[in-house]
């Protein structure tokens, strides 16, 4: 029995965690997130040239990691940083997309680790609907072979500087059903595309997209004609192992800050650590984010484990949702009008921490699919 | 036990009502009920209209141009405020420095503020938490000299409401240093246009600007302004204090608020069902609802306490702890209802002249940013923990 | 607005909780609760010579009271004192019954008055269906008119005493109609009937009663015939009003005991009441205790209002059965070792307030029905 | 990271299954899987074929016995144990007192109490809490005084399970009363039979006698029975604590409940419906899962750092409020899970000879006495609270 990261991951966290730490400032980082882009560039190909990408694509496809402990360990040094940059949405939905694709749709995953361009999967629609096979968006067979998309995709971050969209659409099935599902990976320029984008509250650009009779050529689909749902179904999978693991850098930083806090700050002559009732609500808070830890790390263990994957993970990103917004609110708490500010770190993190329950599911979503299951 | 309104009270509630529906702008509205800053106008001219009715400070006796409602007037006129999503009445002035002044003021600054008051020549605001004294308010540090017919102040303000809005405040500053902390404090009026005061906005954390922080170097402030005696401010400000903690359990608001969440689960689907269906959202929002009928009575039986001539002690405590915890839990569950809309945040989507992609629903255009945001509902107006010592001092006697 | 009670119930609350204070002791009370007889004839008698009965039943029936607020007054008080005798079946559940029945079932309440009898109401079945409505005995209408019943009810409290059964049963529906539902009064040596009695964990005996052909004439039953649902869930809603504030009077009682505990008990030097930690779990109770007796009100108000009498019910018996079980737990957990003895008074407190959510309904039970209304 | 078990223990696991599998008795297996007390001579007969096979005192060193274990196998051992529904070894001999005897005592303290722990001539029990010293442990007050070759005990223990069934109890006492209270104990052996020592019954709430209280009225002790030195019995206690609190998990034992609890709600019917359908009640028993599963990792974590070599500190404080807490909800939910049924308590229904009604379903004759019986978990071995003081001055530094 080992919990340990092998040495290279270990360096690779390492490596991150001090980039981290002394490159990616956070009030820099707040000024890209609430730009109109959403993020920096420049950030992005810094980091990108830390080899982070890299490390979340498979060696077959000129990464150098990929697997669930690649990933499980990099995002929680991408949580500790608070990055914004895509990537979750590059470097796992894209990418684990594109690598069930052709030749010319594996290559896009080459290029992004060259910054030549920049996939995102269009496939949340309705607001409330977390299951991952909800697709209303609909695909229709033209007389020539060819095909028309017209949908609506919603809430998809970062899609106003891509250059391709993956987007899932059905030409059979009802809204839920698995099957009829079918991915098309196409240019962002071609004709029928509509962004409209919106600010986030903790940081990056959202958009909802129409696709208005958008035109499909048969080798612009990825995977077969409605049968893609499992592709779709595995790269959201490890989207959502990635933000739990983003989850936790984020609790361990907001951990650091708190603990430093409650040292320092002073009320009625002692620092405020030293009040009991809040010893007891910090030691609670440091029993659930271990209880938060090990959900993670039973998701990744079973990460490849088919009949296992999806109940692990709903676990996870269960305990994460309902850990993560007590150590948002909690932390907060104890840190009084501090934690209220703009300007300290701890809010920028309390706020990704709990948007992280929106993402792929909430807490009530993947207790239910836990049941389900 | 008897819990209905007498029929004075009644007729009271019903005029409230029809005034609220004559008077108020439907725009106005419209920004509190999506939980959106109002501006300083709009204020101002609510402030005006009521102040013609004379109800702006329906509490102050009428030789002041008040009314002195009792308690369970406050209390209904209030609620009715609350539930037509009228503008809260900004309380620095007539709610919190008025009483104090009325107490413990000259007969010359009373004459010369209260009417200032009611007429919006003033909007004041509050000086009293700093950097190092936030639940230990005593051991606060900015000082006041006496020279000659003036104080000489220095020192440092935070967490001041709308001090970008107001021309004066009220402070609590040191004027001694012997004895215990509490002893050496006096209450204040400061010009906020006096040389030597600057203030510095704080933007909270989902992006808005209420409060600030307030800078004093050398600021003359004429001795007059002194309130009561000097080294008794302590006394005239946990008076205030007590003032201050009367009213919080806003039910009405919350109560509108609860009806809006649901309107917005009827219409959000899950599971290709209403949300409203579904057994967990349904349970967690019928949980707020009861402890929120709950806290009604709890509120109700501490008015009909104080109507009866009992002193408010500890049960404000209480009201405090559950009002600011149960409006968070709703706004925790607006956000949830939401789903993925929830990562929005563009207030101004609410405000004319925005010209971005349109938000739906419209709530969601600032339900994140008013759950974060209202995190400060047990934090401010003395921490949900100093309430919890409180309870316990006074009614555990532990 | 005036939530004093009326100057005679507030002398009457006084009065019992004096008599119990002084005359009922615990100890007592508990080796009769837990005695082969499950209360104390003795103390039923005592009581009764206080007119505890006469304040639950209408002055029509030669009693004193009766009234929502005069039962939520006298049990808050029975729950100050732990009182197993049958107050609730006897004067609430059996009397506001035959209160709808003929003269003869009339005078069956007179006579409780009189400790002639002891009526019971034989209505609970399946012990994990808590619907009002849910009766699966079955009543048959027999070729001369009379009736036979078969059928098992379980869990019936005080049944080994009772002199008449007051059973629920139906010729027609479902088991949870609300239509087909009758009430037979009969006398409990009737041929046909079983009684298997249990010890209980809060004291009192239990029995599961079974009915094999028990004959039954037509004017044994209470009201007309499939029509008695509205009597029987009148009866228990009264039922769940006085069970929930018994259970103020004992959150009341445990506060006391806390309190005083936390005074005198000494850890570390100093009492534990000055441990902060401590202090803010207490300060939580008792907010949770100010709520729950505020649900308890809103009942009371509200219980002669035939549009939200359900609801205000179900309300008050979630919020007692959720708040009931936190102070047990929290009381226990705050006196340490102590709240574990049998010799101390808590343990008995707790047990019969958390036993109290499995009375008519738990927590969950009513949250669905409040949603459900 | 590598979660899998080695060749060797893998095995391991396969051996003590198969023996347990040919060695316990169905019917003590059953009192155990029903929550029930077994008798002293269940214990003892399932300690001899234990102690037959060496694997009474796995963890002890070879030449005392024990097969040493490490940590490991000793969790293997526990988990297996605790699935089949084995009685639990009693832990104040083999897993208490003997850590402290082979590490402190003297050469003839462990030749001759070692081996009696293993053949069962001694049944020990633990002095530590005394009625005003629980979490102060150190403010105890039975006194220890030498006379010659004797200590004079006076005083008096509580809360001292199987006292009943004990011929010996371990006790820590007051030598000296210079210094800090922590300075003047010191760690010594009683003879249960001795002339002065009168224990009595402490019933619990749910009716049941595991506990006791012990008076020490002029008690002579041998000196020879003092382990280690004379006021140093502080050292040799936190060692102790610090034994005790490994191995607090439980996940097999939770894990055999879970099973237990599901099958009740499959055959419970709510609605007319298996209750497990009932989303809260779905709800309830999926977070509990949750949490179980997630404390399983998290208890494999600490093994693991212990077998790297590292310390356990303040984890094992986290594994014993999560232990306790999810026994506690499992307990709970059992409750909940047979509504009306709950009220029974008639544990004499799961013994032979039982000749009352039958108590359907079985479980239920129990299930509430051992919620509340249970509330112990978060009370003895350092209360939860004590828990969260160590980990805050451990964890956090605060």
């Amino acid at each position: 029995m080992d919990f340990k990261p092998s040495p290279e991951r270990q360096i690779l966290f390492d490596t991150l965690k001090k980039y981290f730490e002394n490159e990616y400032s956070l009030s820099d980082r707040n000024i890209a997130a609430h730009s109109d882009l959403g993020y920096s560039k420049k950030a992005w190909e810094a980091m990108r040239d830390l080899g982070i990408l890299e490390s979340l694509i498979d060696p077959e496809l000129d990464g150098f990691g990929g697997t669930a402990l690649d990933i499980s360990t990099v995002f929680e040094a991408l949580g500790r940083g608070l990055v914004v940059e895509p990537f979750l949405e590059v470097g796992i939905l894209a990418a684990k997309v594109l690598s069930r694709g052709n030749d010319a749709q594996k290559s896009l995953v080459k290029k992004t680790l060259e910054n030549e361009c920049l996939p995102i999967l269009a496939h949340s629609e309705r607001d409330t609907e977390y299951s991952k096979s909800y697709v209303e968006t609909k695909l229709s067979v033209e007389a020539d072979g060819s095909y028309k998309i017209s949908g609506a995709k919603r809430m998809i971050k970062h899609a106003t500087e891509a250059t391709h969209f993956l987007v899932t659409c059905r030409n059979t099935g009802d809204a839920s059903s698995e099957e009829g599902i079918s991915i098309a990976c196409i240019p962002t320029d071609r004709e029928g595309i509509k962004i409209d984008s919106f600010a986030t509250i903790d940081g990056g650009r959202v958009s909802d997209l129409t696709f208005t009779n958008v035109s499909i050529s048969s080798e612009e689909l990825v995977g077969e004609l409605g049968m893609s749902y499992s592709i779709v179904s595995h790269a959201i999978d490890t989207g959502i192992l990635a933000i739990c693991s983003e989850a936790l850098g984020i609790m361990e930083r907001i951990k650091e800050l708190t603990l430093e806090y409650l040292k320092t700050r002073k009320q009625f002559g002692v620092p405020i650590g030293k009040f009991q009732a809040i010893q007891h609500r910090m030691a609670q808070l440091l029993v659930e984010i271990e209880q938060a830890r090990s959900s993670v790390i039973n998701a990744t263990i079973y990460f490849d484990d088919e009949t296992e994957r999806e109940k692990t993970i709903s676990a996870a990103k269960f305990s994460i949702g309902k850990i993560g917004t007590l150590v948002a609110e909690e932390s907060i708490q104890l840190h009084g009008g501090m934690g209220m500010t703009w300007e300290y770190d701890l809010g920028h993190y309390a706020k990704r921490l709990v948007l992280i329950d929106h993402e792929f599911g909430d807490e009530d979503f993947h207790l239910q699919k836990y049941i389900s299951l | 036990m008897d819990l209905n309104f007498t029929k004075e009270q009644e007729n009271f509630q019903i005029e409230v009502r029809s005034f609220l529906n004559d008077n108020l702008e439907p725009q106005v509205v419209e920004k509190v009920k999506n939980g959106i800053p109002i501006t300083k106008e709009d204020s101002e001219r609510w402030h005006q209209k009521l102040n013609e009715k004379g109800w702006l400070a329906g509490t102050w006796p009428k030789q002041y141009g008040g009314q002195e409602w009792d308690v369970v007037e406050k209390f209904i006129f209030e609620e009715e405020c609350g539930s037509a999503g009228a503008p809260r009445i900004v309380p620095f002035g007539v709610g919190m420095l008025a009483p104090v002044l009325m107490k413990f003021g000259s007969l010359e600054q009373r004459d010369y503020w209260l009417p200032r008051m009611l007429t919006g020549e003033d909007w004041w605001c509050q000086g009293y938490s700093e950097p190092g004294s936030g639940s230990d308010l005593a051991s606060l540090k900015t000082s006041a000299v006496r020279h000659g017919d003036y104080y000489i102040v220095n020192g440092q303000k935070t967490w001041t409401t709308f001090a970008q809005h107001a021309n004066m405040i009220f402070c609590l500053v040191r004027t001694s240093n012997e004895g215990k902390p509490q002893e050496g404090i006096s209450f204040i009026l400061i010009d906020m246009n006096s040389p030597g005061i600057e203030v510095r906005s704080i933007i909270t954390l989902d992006g808005s600007h209420e409060v600030n922080e307030i800078f004093f170097s050398d600021v003359k402030v004429p001795a007059k302004n002194l309130v009561g005696e000097e080294n008794k401010g302590w006394t005239y400000a946990k008076y205030l204090l007590t003032h201050e903690r009367t009213g919080n359990a806003n039910v009405a608001v919350s109560k509108r608020k609860i009806q809006k969440l649901k309107k917005l689960a009827d219409d959000a689907k899950k599971n290709e069902q209403p949300l409203s269906n579904d057994p967990m959202f349904a349970s967690r929002l019928a949980q707020i609802e009861i402890d929120l009928q709950n806290l009604e009575i709890t509120n109700l039986r501490t008015l009909a306490s104080v109507e009866n001539g009992e002193a408010p002690g500890a049960e404000s405590s209480i009201i405090k702890i559950l009002g600011s915890e149960i409006e968070q839990d709703i706004d925790n569950l607006t956000r949830k209802s939401l789903g993925k809309r929830a990562f929005v945040n563009e207030p101004d989507a609410l405000s004319a002249g925005y010209n971005g992609a349109e938000v739906f629903p419209k709530a969601a255009a600032y339900a994140s940013g008013k759950y974060f945001n209202h995190r400060k509902k047990s934090i401010y107006a003395g921490s949900n923990e100093i309430q919890k010592n409180i309870i316990s001092k006074l009614m555990l006697n532990l």
